[in-house]
This record gives C-alpha cells, structure tokens and sequence, in this order.
C-alpha cells in the first residue's frame, strides 16, 4: 500500500515544477561548497583554493597528527555527552512546559529562550568569569581537584542546548493531541507507561531533530568553548579557528571529510536498522 | 442489585465555572444509557469523571459500589471510546487494540489471541496490520471500540463515537453498537448532542444543561412528558405556546386563549404549553373536526380558539370556548411546507406565533397549499405544560 | 510565590559571592617560584599560537623529562588573556605578545620568573633587554618575534614602487590596484600604519593624530578589497589582493608555499613600521611552575631556538642561534630592503590604557 | 498545609473540594519536578552567570582593559545612542531582516515541497538537508570563499553566463549569501514540522471553496504554517543579528555588524562593561519581542 495518490492539494503542472526546481536548487546550494571542499582535500597545495594536483597527503597528515585527532575526538566527545543530557533536560522541560501548569512557569519559560538569544561572546565570557569560581569554590570547599575542561566545556554546551531541544519538542508536542495520552491512560497505562508507550514514539521525530540541532551546533561552537576549555580540551573548530592565522588547510578539510563519511555511514546504518525493524509501511496523518 | 454507576452530588469547577453543578445519576448493571445535551453542558465533563480523566470537585462515585472518586483512570474497571477516537497513529489496529492488556501485564500471546478475537467482533479481521491512517472513518471506530471492549470493562464509556460518521454509516452503526451492548450486556454510558441517536438507542437517557441534570427518564417518558421547557425543546420537534398557569388544568396563553393543559405548577407561573409537531391535526378553516378526534375529544374538555370570527387577523378577537368545544381549533394560514419523504411539515401561521405540524404522508392525504387558510386542533392529551 | 522568592535569593546570593570572589583575583599576588635547573614537577601544558611550535620539539622535550604534554592553541592574545587573567586556565606556559605582558604584568596574570632556573637567558640578545612592557624583565622572556609591513605581488605591481605606506594610502599610487588591496582587521595594526604614514607615533594619544588617521583609513576603505588578519598572505599568493597588510613570519611562509617566492616582495616602508616581540611567561596559577621554567630554558637553548625559527620562520632573539638557522631561510629573509627605513623605525605597539578605546572606535568608525 | 489525602492508587475515597484542590497542586508540583532539573541548571549555569554579566555592565574598564567593580554607572548604556551604535545597529538589523526573508522565500516551498513526500522519502530529504551542517563551519564559509572569489567557480559562471568577471567576495551580497546558507536550515525545520502536521484536508476545503492555489495558500496555509514561519523566523533572524565570522570572512570586515561590534568590545578594545551593556540590551529586545509576541496568541515556538 502505498500514500493516497494524486489529491487537490497535491501540486500541479508548473507548480510542482516550480517546487521542484527549487528542491533541486536547495540543494545545489547547500551541496556546492561541499563538493569544494572534498575536491580541495585531495588538493595537492597548501592553499584551499589552489588546485595542486592529486594527493592524499591531507589524510595521511590527518592519520598522523595527534592534535587533529585529538581534537577531533574531544569534539565528538562533548557533543555526545552534552546532546545525551540536553535531550533528556530539554524533553522534560518541553513536556513540563507543553502539558502542566505549575508556579514560575514564565519565568522559566523566559529563561529557556535567552541562550538562544544571548550572543555566544556574550556567553562566552560569562562562563569564563563563571567557571573560574565555580571550581575555585568547589575545590575549596569540598576540596576537590576540578580544573576546566571536558566538564566546563560540557556543562556549557548543555546550557545551550537544553533551549534548542525544548524549543524543537515544543513544537512537536503542541501539534500532538492530549487526548492519545488519555486514551493511553484509559486502557490502564500508568503515566510513565503512558509517556514511554504513547507520548515517547509520538514526539521522536521531535527528540531525534532536537538532537541533531544540539549536535550541530556543540559541533560548530567556538567562541564559547574556547572560553571555558582547560589544557588538552582543545576541540576541532577551536583548532581550525586557531588555525586560520597561520591558513587553513586542506588537512581541515580531509578531517570534514573524514566527519561527513562517518556521519553518513551512520545516517545510513540507521536507516537501515530502521527499514529492517520497520517492515511495512510506515504512514502518518497529513501529507 | 448494586447499580453501574452511581454518582451523588457531584460538582465539578473550572476556576470560576461550574461545569457540572451537583448532579445524582445512577446508571444501573447492563443499561443503555445516553447523556444528552447541547455543547458545554457538562455532559462529557461527567463522563470523563466516571472515566477518571477529571477528579470531580465534590461527590460520590461509585461504580459496582466501590467508591472511586479519587482513583486515577487506569486504577478504574470503565474504558472510553473517545471523540475522534484517540487510537494511537504510531501503531498498528492490532497493536492499538492489545494495549490495554499488555498495559494490564496480560501475556503478549494471550492479549494478542484476545484482540484478535476482539477484532473479528468489530469485524474487521484482517485489517489488524492496517495504521490508523489506513482505515476509513467507520473502521477507526470499530478500532476504538475493540481497543475499549477487549478489556472487558464493566462500564463502557462513548463520548460522541459516532460523530465523525456520515449519515447512513451512523445508523448502521448505532444498531450494531445497540445489539453489542444487548449481546455484551454491558452498560453503555453514552454522550451525545444528537437527541434523535439518544432517543433510539438508550434504555434511559439524562437530559443536562448549563451543568445540571434536567431529567432522567426513559426516551419515552422524556420525549412525551418533559420536565421543563429546556427539555421540550431539546428532545425532538415541538410547538411552544407560552402562557400563565390559570388552573390547575388551564393554561391562558399570551394572546388570551385558553387551552386545557394539567400542571401542578401554582396558578400564575409563566409556563409553555408544549404540543408536538405530529400530535397536531391540520383541518381547513370552519371546517368541523375530523371524525376521529370527535371519538376521543368527547372525554375530555377541550380548548377552541376561534379567531374565525375576526378572519384570524385580531389578537383581541379571539375568543375562546373551552366549555363547549371537544378538542383544541385554532385558525391560520399554511405558510410554509417541508417535504419530508415520508411526512410533509407545514408552518402554519397565526397571528401572533407559527406553529409547526407534521402530517403522515400517507395516501390520500390533503395537501395544503401555502396560503391556504386553516385551523389547527390537538387532543389535550398531547399537550405538556412546562415551566423554566 | 515561594520558589520565586527562594530562587531570586539564591541567584542573588551566588552572584554576589561570585563578583566579590572576582573583585579579590588581583590581590593574590603569584609569588616566585623556586625551582633547580631541569627540575619538573608535573606534565606541561602549553598554551600557544596556531602553529607556532612544532609539536616534536615538545614531544622531544616531555620525553627527556619524563613527563607528558598537552598543546592548545588561541588565535588572538584578546582571546588569551581573558582566560590566563580568570584564573584555573591549567596552563603552565603562555606566549602573549608584547603589549599584552604589560597587561598581564599589571593585572598580576603572570608571575615573575625565576631566573636562577633559567641560567640560558644569557642566550637572549642584548635588544631585548629593558624593553618598554616588562623593563626589569622579570616576568618574561623572548619567544619570537617579527615585524609588520606590506607585501607586494611583484608580477601585478612591477618592482618599481615607493617603499612607502603610500603605496596603501596614496590614491594617486593605490588608485591603479583598485580593489586588490588589504588591511589588517586590526585596531591598532592598521591606525597604526596610517599613523606611520602621516608621521605620527603608532602610540599616539592625541585624538587629532588619531582623527587624522582616520580620515586617511575611512577615504581609503572603498579601495579595500577587505580587512582581514587571518588570510593577509593567501589572498596576496591566490591573486585576490597585490598589495598586502601583514606579519612578515606569515608573508615568508607563504611566499616558499609557491612556486615562485621571488615574484613576491615583503618590507617594511620606510616611515616604519611595526616590531612585535612574542614572549613566554608563565600565568600566576600555572599548576607545574617548575616545569614551565626548565621549558623555557630549554626553549633557550641554541639548538632549540634555531629549531623553532626553521620551522616557523620568524626571527629568533636567540643570539646563539643564528649560526644554526637555515642558510636558505636566512637569504630570503636576509633581503636588505626588509626595513626600508631601518630598524631603527620601528616601533612597538604599547597598551595605552584608557586611550585604547579611542583605537577601536576609531577603527569601527573608519571601517563604515 | 492541611493534610489531605492526595490521589493515590491504592487509596479510594469521596471526591472533595480539599481532594481536588490537592490533585491539582500534585499536578502542578509533577510539572514543576519534570521542569526542576533543567530549571535549576538553568539558573546555576545560565542566571547565574548572566548576573555576572549584567553587573558587569554597570562597571568601567580600567585602563588596562580589566573591570574595575566598583564605581557603578550608567555610562556604558549612555553610549549607546551614539550615531556610530545606531548606524551599526540599523545596518545589522536591515541586513538580517533581509537574510530571514530570504530564507522564508527559499525554505517555505522547499517545506511545502518536503512535507508532500512519502515518508521514507522526506526523512531522507531532511538528513541531506542537515549533513551538510556536520562539517565545521569555518571550513563551510572558506569554501564561500573559494567559490566567490578571484577566478572561482562563481566568476567562471559569470563569465561564460557573459556577465563579464563578476567577483560577490567582500561585498554585503556575500554576507547575506553566507548567513542565508548558515540559517536556511534553522528556517527548514521548524516551518517543515509546521506544514507536515496541518491537517491537508483543510486545503482540500479552501480549494472547494472555490480558492485558487495561491489563495488557498495565502489564507489557510500560511495562516496555519504561522508558529512555523515566527519560529523559523527568531531562529534565523537572531543569530544573523549576532553573527561575526561570515560578515569577516566573507564581507572583508569592510562593515561592521553589530555580532562583530560585541566582539570587538570584548575581545579587542577589552571595553567588557560596553560588551556587556551593548549585549544585555539586545537580549532584553529580544526577549521582549519574543514575549509580546506570544502574549499576542502566538504559539509555542
């Protein structure tokens, strides 16, 4: 079986052309530099830019410098650990805000949208003044021996990234009708059934979004890790940004490279996972 | 017997608005039972109580004399059909149908097996791999019923199940849902606005409005002697006269006349004299009373208003002879006619109100132009006086 | 109305702890540290510029010593000091440079040096001695250093051109590159040359000076094709500018990267220009102090000083050795149009306190 | 506090207005714990800091780029009517109300577009919309670089198109080409999430009503698509307002925008008391725009 066919809101005749078209062009656009830079890492020149023949030399350097990789791990490190609890924060914070009512929801509210608002140097340099005491008082009161690092940069990273998720499920949970929660309820489902059986499955494609946004943009963050990171913390934008005095080059992009292969290698795993768990077809209401 | 459901003094309020204003309901074992009303009367309110998706503000709730009040809903022996289903999108008809008992820890084989069989009552079998988006309307809610049935409930609740039907699917409907609660022997607590799906199918049936319960009573007992003007109103077509109680079986209608109709209101309460559409007999102006209303009109006194005189058109001059006259007459002029199929509804005109007839369209039977001038006359018996 | 109220306390509560925890910083006052020559007490944490040391020198270094290393990089001495100066960086050694000691020194974010631990300070030429941002040299030594200037694509320009910051600022002269030329994005770099140009002290504080230079920067904005730190040198080599801004370490890198290094000319104009000096100093906190002195030792030792300059290519003020720098390097750099005015006109870049606002607004409003 | 029995399972009792009134405080206070944890990182690693912030904006920079925290004043806020702020914040404004409507343009029928595929097919479509955002955007806007400038890509097009050598690099049309492709995602999204759940038999009705396609756009879609377009539209139109390395390296830095202007307040002229000022009162714009908006209905983002 597949989706109802042709209806009157399927577009037609030059519309759909124009539709399409425009896909085509979306994604011309977000593909073209891309393929540039693929090209350039196996441009045998320092220079991006500077066609110097085929090498793979950039992948080698890559296989062989220490800092690239260890940059690179350190980001996908912090973007796992700061996506895994943003998302689990975020979600409850989006169901707290979408399906309760309870005292200081504003202004709990009005404090889930300034990280997003709040300009990233601003940031930045807030959580540098802030991170310098918090530990400073931690270690003299509980005599610890907490330095920045892997645990400032993370912990600023969630404080971002909880507002994008909660903002993403929002949107997910106000389009999802209350009543499948009591229906869940109804046919003696507890609420924690009810949340993991019904609501969970149902907001997903919420979660799974929001936690691409947060990743993306742990992935992407400089100026605020830069601030609050501590010896052997440096992460791969930090790196390449610190890199730009001296040019970028193409072993930055051999190591995008290397990111965009593995990300779809899992991109691509999952579909796969899910067409195996999935046999069948899987619609949904609406278009 | 312990009954189904019994509810005493339930309130429920919203901030300021009283939803559901102390209200006593008892729903006995194996009943049909409807609740009626227009939108925002409280009628799904009180539904979702005995549901447990609302605790009740204050009052009593017992179903099989257990109180459960305050239980949360997946802790009560009641399931819903909701309005517009509620099924979830994510799985399967099977899989809808089956979640109440795995959520109850039935073995997934067995609850499985049982939703299956659950299914083939609906008669759906075979569209258990289908996703909700997969079925038509009328299928959703055979899978909305199954979901709620194959828990066995010892209440089945229904918030408007049949709504979102088309016409002709709906009275399929209602007779199949009729007989499976006769075959289940179940009670039905039924919530709907739509008077005529309530008068057929309920064994009795609770009229609400404005959050207070208006009359409880069998369709009959509703349908032809309603408690009060809201209820007259509601529940089928009806012809309200208003007038003022005079004695305790004469009622002075605004424009002066008289008719026969008991009450036990106080002489002076404003009242409605309420006379159903089908109970009125249609007659051309001066010409005397059909035979049949003769034959029974000679018991009982009733009431003639006979603007004749004046040619219909003056308030003042109707007079009214209720002493001397069997049956009720007034005089006007058809106004209008809706055909039916298997009536014809005239709108006759007076001069100071319209009253609405309906004819059996039976063989032979006169048709009244628009404009042709005639009397209407009903049989006392047919008529209800109603206060606020 | 209770949890706001309880919160409300809180975050007020912590705040103030926070700021009167901020506001007590400067008092610390880093002492000294003792330390033996070649004594270490912990693993070394450098914080440096982009590739500005090679990562082997380092790991000779940790492995002779037994300890291990960690290298994290910074793209701007602004983007440094904030982090040095908040305390807990972790770091052991930073390379800030020149005006930002002075501003370390004085909001106590380095520490003085030990220099009974650093008997190769000798090393040191006698130019670096009692320079203006650390007089008594107690909290610094020199890492590198290099100068500013303009670089020139000889193919587009010709090599008949004034050694002059004309040749940026004249229209009568840029006029014909139109769109090809670039300016550092950096306040006090570029009002800087202006300032060079027009006869003034790149230190200035008087606001005519700096109206002036202004003026000069804002008429000659629309002949920019951008102002850019970061890509001075690859715009030059790629062919989007002919005239360029920058540092002259950056411009030698990029002239070898090509295939023809003697197409392109870097100098300093002869109304001058400037002379930056990168040191290493050691933050107030640094957790393995003595570790980061017997680095910077080592660091001044002949052998590791010529290393560095071969492998980043900017001048070394390790007078021991010169003998050991690349001969190769030495001819190219060696060019006796280098200072077109001498060394002597040179000039470094000093913190004008206050006044250093007046640089950057100056800068934004001349940028448009 | 009277003590009143609150619903529990095991318990069953008569329904009172204390019961009730207890329930609904349980639910209240279910939703204040499933928003507790977040809050209270909030507040310890966002308020908290952001007081540091704002106190900071009451303080004067010393003269050697340090905050002195004492002498409070109001001159960094006073700065802020100068000509130079306005301009700067006049441009960054036009600039990035220019970029979010660009977005709206392109993302809105690419949504439309991704909404009415098959399922399989649109979750496809989204991922190659997102993994292009998985490569470092520093590399991303470099490859802008490439591709604008001198005898790139974009100039062989003009060229061979018979424009002559166009070069976009280091102009404002580069900056908003570069914001466009940092945002145009963030615009995708949400406006995607937006269309798929309105209900197409709505449509269905406006075209039964005799609407042209494009009316049944402009009054059932786009009016139904709204909480899409606003989100979509902070979601772009803020970061654009912040941002400053697109404006650099794809503008030349030849105009300054006001993510660059809180940049060179921090990190160059080391002036934190007019970073803070000139920060605290975008947020407070912001903030304030975002609230009345949905004081006015709006929906949840």
């Amino acid at each position: 079986m597949s989706r109802p066919t042709s209806s009157a809101v399927e577009p037609r005749g030059w519309t759909k052309g124009l539709l399409r078209a425009n896909g085509w062009l979306v994604y011309a656009f977000f593909y073209a530099p891309i393929l540039l830079l693929v090209i350039f890492s196996f441009s045998d020149s320092r220079n991006v830019g500077v066609w110097g023949g085929f090498t793979l030399d950039w992948y080698e350097e890559f296989v062989d410098s220490r800092q690239t990789q260890a940059a690179l791990w350190n980001s996908v490190k912090i973007a796992v650990v700061s996506t895994a609890i943003s998302v689990v924060l975020g979600t409850m914070s989006a169901l707290a805000l979408e399906r309760f009512k309870f005292r200081g929801k504003q202004v709990f509210d009005a404090l889930l949208y300034l990280p997003i608002i709040i300009p990233d140097v601003t940031m930045a340099v807030m959580m540098l003044l802030f991170f310098a005491e918090f530990f400073e008082v931690l270690n003299a009161v509980f005599g610890t021996e907490l330095r920045k690092g892997f645990s400032s940069i993370a912990l600023s990273h969630i404080a971002f990234s909880i507002s994008f998720v909660s903002v993403v499920v929002r949107a997910r949970l106000a389009g999802m009708s209350g009543h499948l929660e009591e229906a869940a309820r109804d046919l003696y489902a507890s609420r924690w059934k009810a949340f993991r059986f019904v609501t969970f499955p149902q907001i997903l494609p919420g979660i799974l979004g929001g936690a691409l946004l947060a990743m993306t943009i742990s992935l992407d963050d400089v100026v605020i890790t830069q601030f609050v990171t501590g010896p052997g913390w440096t992460t791969l934008p930090v790196y390449v940004f610190g890199l730009i005095r001296r040019g970028v080059t193409p072993l930055i992009n051999a190591v995008s490279v290397v990111m965009l292969m593995a990300s779809m290698t899992l991109v691509a795993l999952s579909l796969l996972v899910e067409r195996v768990r999935n046999v069948g077809t899987n619609q949904r209401r609406g278009f | 017997m312990t009954a189904a459901v019994e509810i005493t003094g339930i309130t429920k309020r919203f901030g300021d608005v009283v939803a559901v204003d102390n209200i006593d309901l008892t729903i006995a074992d194996g009943e049909f039972f409807a609740l009626l009303g227009p939108s925002g009367c409280g009628k799904t309110t009180t539904l979702r109580m005995i549901a447990g998706l609302e605790f009740p503000t204050q009052g009593s709730l017992k179903i099989f004399g257990d109180e459960v009040g305050t239980l949360p809903p997946n802790k009560r022996p009641v399931n819903t059909v909701f309005q517009n289903y509620a099924l979830f999108p994510h799985l399967n008809a099977l899989d809808n149908v089956a979640f109440g008992l795995k959520m109850q820890g039935v073995k997934k084989s067995t609850a499985y097996s049982r939703a299956l069989e659950t299914i083939d009552l609906v008669q759906l079998s075979g569209m258990d791999t289908r996703k909700p988006s997969e079925l038509s309307g009328g299928q959703q809610q055979r899978v909305a019923l199954a979901r709620a049935l194959v828990n066995q409930p010892k209440v089945l609740l229904l918030d408007e199940p049949l709504g979102a039907l088309d016409l002709k699917l709906r009275q399929e409907m209602q007779g199949e849902l009729k007989n499976l609660q006769q075959n289940l022997g179940v009670s039905f607590v039924f919530v709907t606005h739509d008077q005529e799906e309530a008068l057929t199918m309920s064994d009795r049936m609770a009229v609400m409005n404005e959050g207070k319960l208006l009359q409880v009573g069998t369709p009959e007992e509703i349908y032809e002697h309603p408690a009060n003007r809201f209820v007259a109103d509601f529940i089928g077509q009806t012809n309200l006269l208003e007038g003022r109680v005079v004695d305790a079986e004469t009622v002075c209608l605004s424009n002066g006349a008289r008719v026969t109709g008991f009450s036990d209101h106080p002489v002076g309460t404003e009242v409605a004299v309420s006379v159903r559409p089908e109970r009125v007999r249609l007659g051309p102006r001066g010409e005397s009373r059909p035979s049949e209303t003769e034959v029974d009109g000679t018991a009982v006194d009733g009431a003639t208003v006979d603007a004749a005189t004046v040619d219909g058109a003056a308030v003042d001059g109707a007079t009214v002879d209720a002493a001397t006259v069997d049956g009720a007459r007034v005089d006007g002029e058809v106004e209008s006619i809706t055909y039916l199929g298997n009536a014809r509804v005239y709108r006759v005109r007076f001069d100071w109100m319209v009253i609405e007839v309906r004819e059996e369209n039976r063989p032979g039977a006169t048709l009244h132009e628009p404009g042709t001038p005639v009397s209407v006359s009903w049989d006392p018996s047919a008529v209800s006086v109603v206060a606020d | 109305m209770k949890n706001k109220t309880w919160l409300r306390i809180l975050t007020g509560l912590l705040a103030l702890a926070l700021v009167a925890a901020a506001c007590g910083d400067d008092d610390d006052g880093a002492q000294q540290a003792s330390c033996d020559v070649g004594e270490t007490d912990g693993n070394l944490a450098m914080y440096n510029w982009a590739e500005y040391i090679d990562e082997e020198q380092l790991a000779e270094f940790a492995s002779e010593h037994g300890i291990s290393y960690t290298l994290d990089t910074y793209d701007s001495n602004e983007a440094m000091q904030p982090i040095v100066s908040a305390g807990g960086s972790g770091y052991d050694i930073i390379v800030p440079s020149d005006y930002m000691v002075s501003i370390l020194i004085d909001a106590g974010s380095i520490q003085p040096l030990n220099f009974d631990a650093i008997p190769n300070g000798a090393n040191i030429s006698a130019d670096f001695e009692g320079i203006y941002y650390d007089p008594a040299g107690e909290f610094s030594v020199p890492y590198q250093w290099g100068t500013t200037g303009i670089a020139v694509n000889t193919a587009a320009v010709g090599t008949d051109f004034p050694r002059s910051w004309g040749l940026i600022f004249d229209p009568a002269i840029s006029g014909e590159f139109d769109g090809e030329i670039q300016l550092l994005n950096d306040p006090r770099e570029t009002m800087g040359a202006a300032l060079k140009y027009l006869g003034y002290s790149l230190n200035t504080t008087s606001d005519a000076e700096l109206q002036e230079a202004t003026d000069l920067v804002s008429a000659t904005a629309s002949r920019l094709a951008a102002f850019n730190t970061d890509s001075a040198d690859e715009f030059l080599t790629s062919g989007e500018t002919v005239i360029a801004h920058g540092y002259s370490g950056d411009m030698f890198v990029q002239f070898l990267e090509t295939d023809n290094p003697e197409e392109y000319v870097y100098f300093v104009p002869e109304e001058g220009g400037t002379r930056w000096i990168d040191n290493m100093a050691i933050p107030f906190d640094a957790p393995n102090p003595c570790t980061a002195h017997t680095f910077i030792n080592w660091m001044l030792s002949a052998d590791q000083g010529a290393a560095l300059t071969n492998w980043n290519y900017y001048a070394t003020p390790n007078e021991a050795a010169f003998e050991l720098l690349d001969q190769e390097l030495l001819d190219f750099i060696g060019n006796p149009e280098l200072y077109a005015g001498g060394v002597e006109s040179l000039e470094e870049i000093e913190d004008t306190g206050d006044f250093e606002t007046n640089y950057a607004d100056a800068f934004t409003e001349a940028k448009g | 506090m009277t003590a009143v029995e609150l619903p529990s399972d095991a318990e069953s009792a008569v329904a009172t207005p204390e019961f009730e009134a207890a329930a609904i405080r349980q639910e209240s206070r279910r939703g204040f714990l499933l928003a507790l944890p977040s809050y209270s990182y909030l507040v310890l690693f966002f308020a908290v800091p952001l007081v540091i912030v704002v106190v900071y904006s009451f303080a004067t920079r010393n003269r050697f780029g340090g905050t002195d925290l004492s002498g409070w004043n109001l001159a960094s806020y006073a700065r802020l009517s100068e000509p130079i702020v306005r301009d700067i914040l006049f441009r960054s404004l036009w600039l990035a109300l220019l970029t979010t409507l660009i977005c709206l343009v392109i993302a809105y029928p690419f949504a439309y577009y991704l909404a009415t595929r098959t399922p399989v097919v649109r979750n496809l479509m989204l991922v190659f919309v997102m993994i292009p955002f998985w490569t470092n955007f520093l590399v991303r806007n470099y490859a802008w670089r490439v591709i604008l400038g001198n005898d790139g890509p974009f100039t062989d097009v003009t060229e061979a198109v018979g424009l002559g050598e166009r070069e976009l690099l280091f102009s404002k049309t580069a900056v908003v080409l570069g914001l466009v492709y940092s945002f145009l995602p963030f615009m995708i999204l949400p406006l995607y999430a937006a269309i798929e759940r309105i209900d197409k038999r709505l449509l269905e009705a406006s075209r039964d009503l005799y609407a042209s396609g494009w009316q049944s756009f402009r009054k059932v879609l786009l009016p139904l698509s709204m909480p899409g377009v606003i989100a979509g539209s902070i979601l772009v139109f803020v970061p654009s307002l912040g941002a400053y390395v697109t404006p650099d390296i794809l503008g030349g830095s030849k105009t300054t925008l006001l993510g660059s202007y809180i940049v060179t307040q921090f990190l160059t002229a080391r002036n934190w008391p007019f970073g803070a000022a000139l920060s605290f009162v975008l947020m407070a714009v912001m903030l304030t725009t975002t609230v009345v908006y949905f004081r006015k209905g709006g929906r949840t983002l």
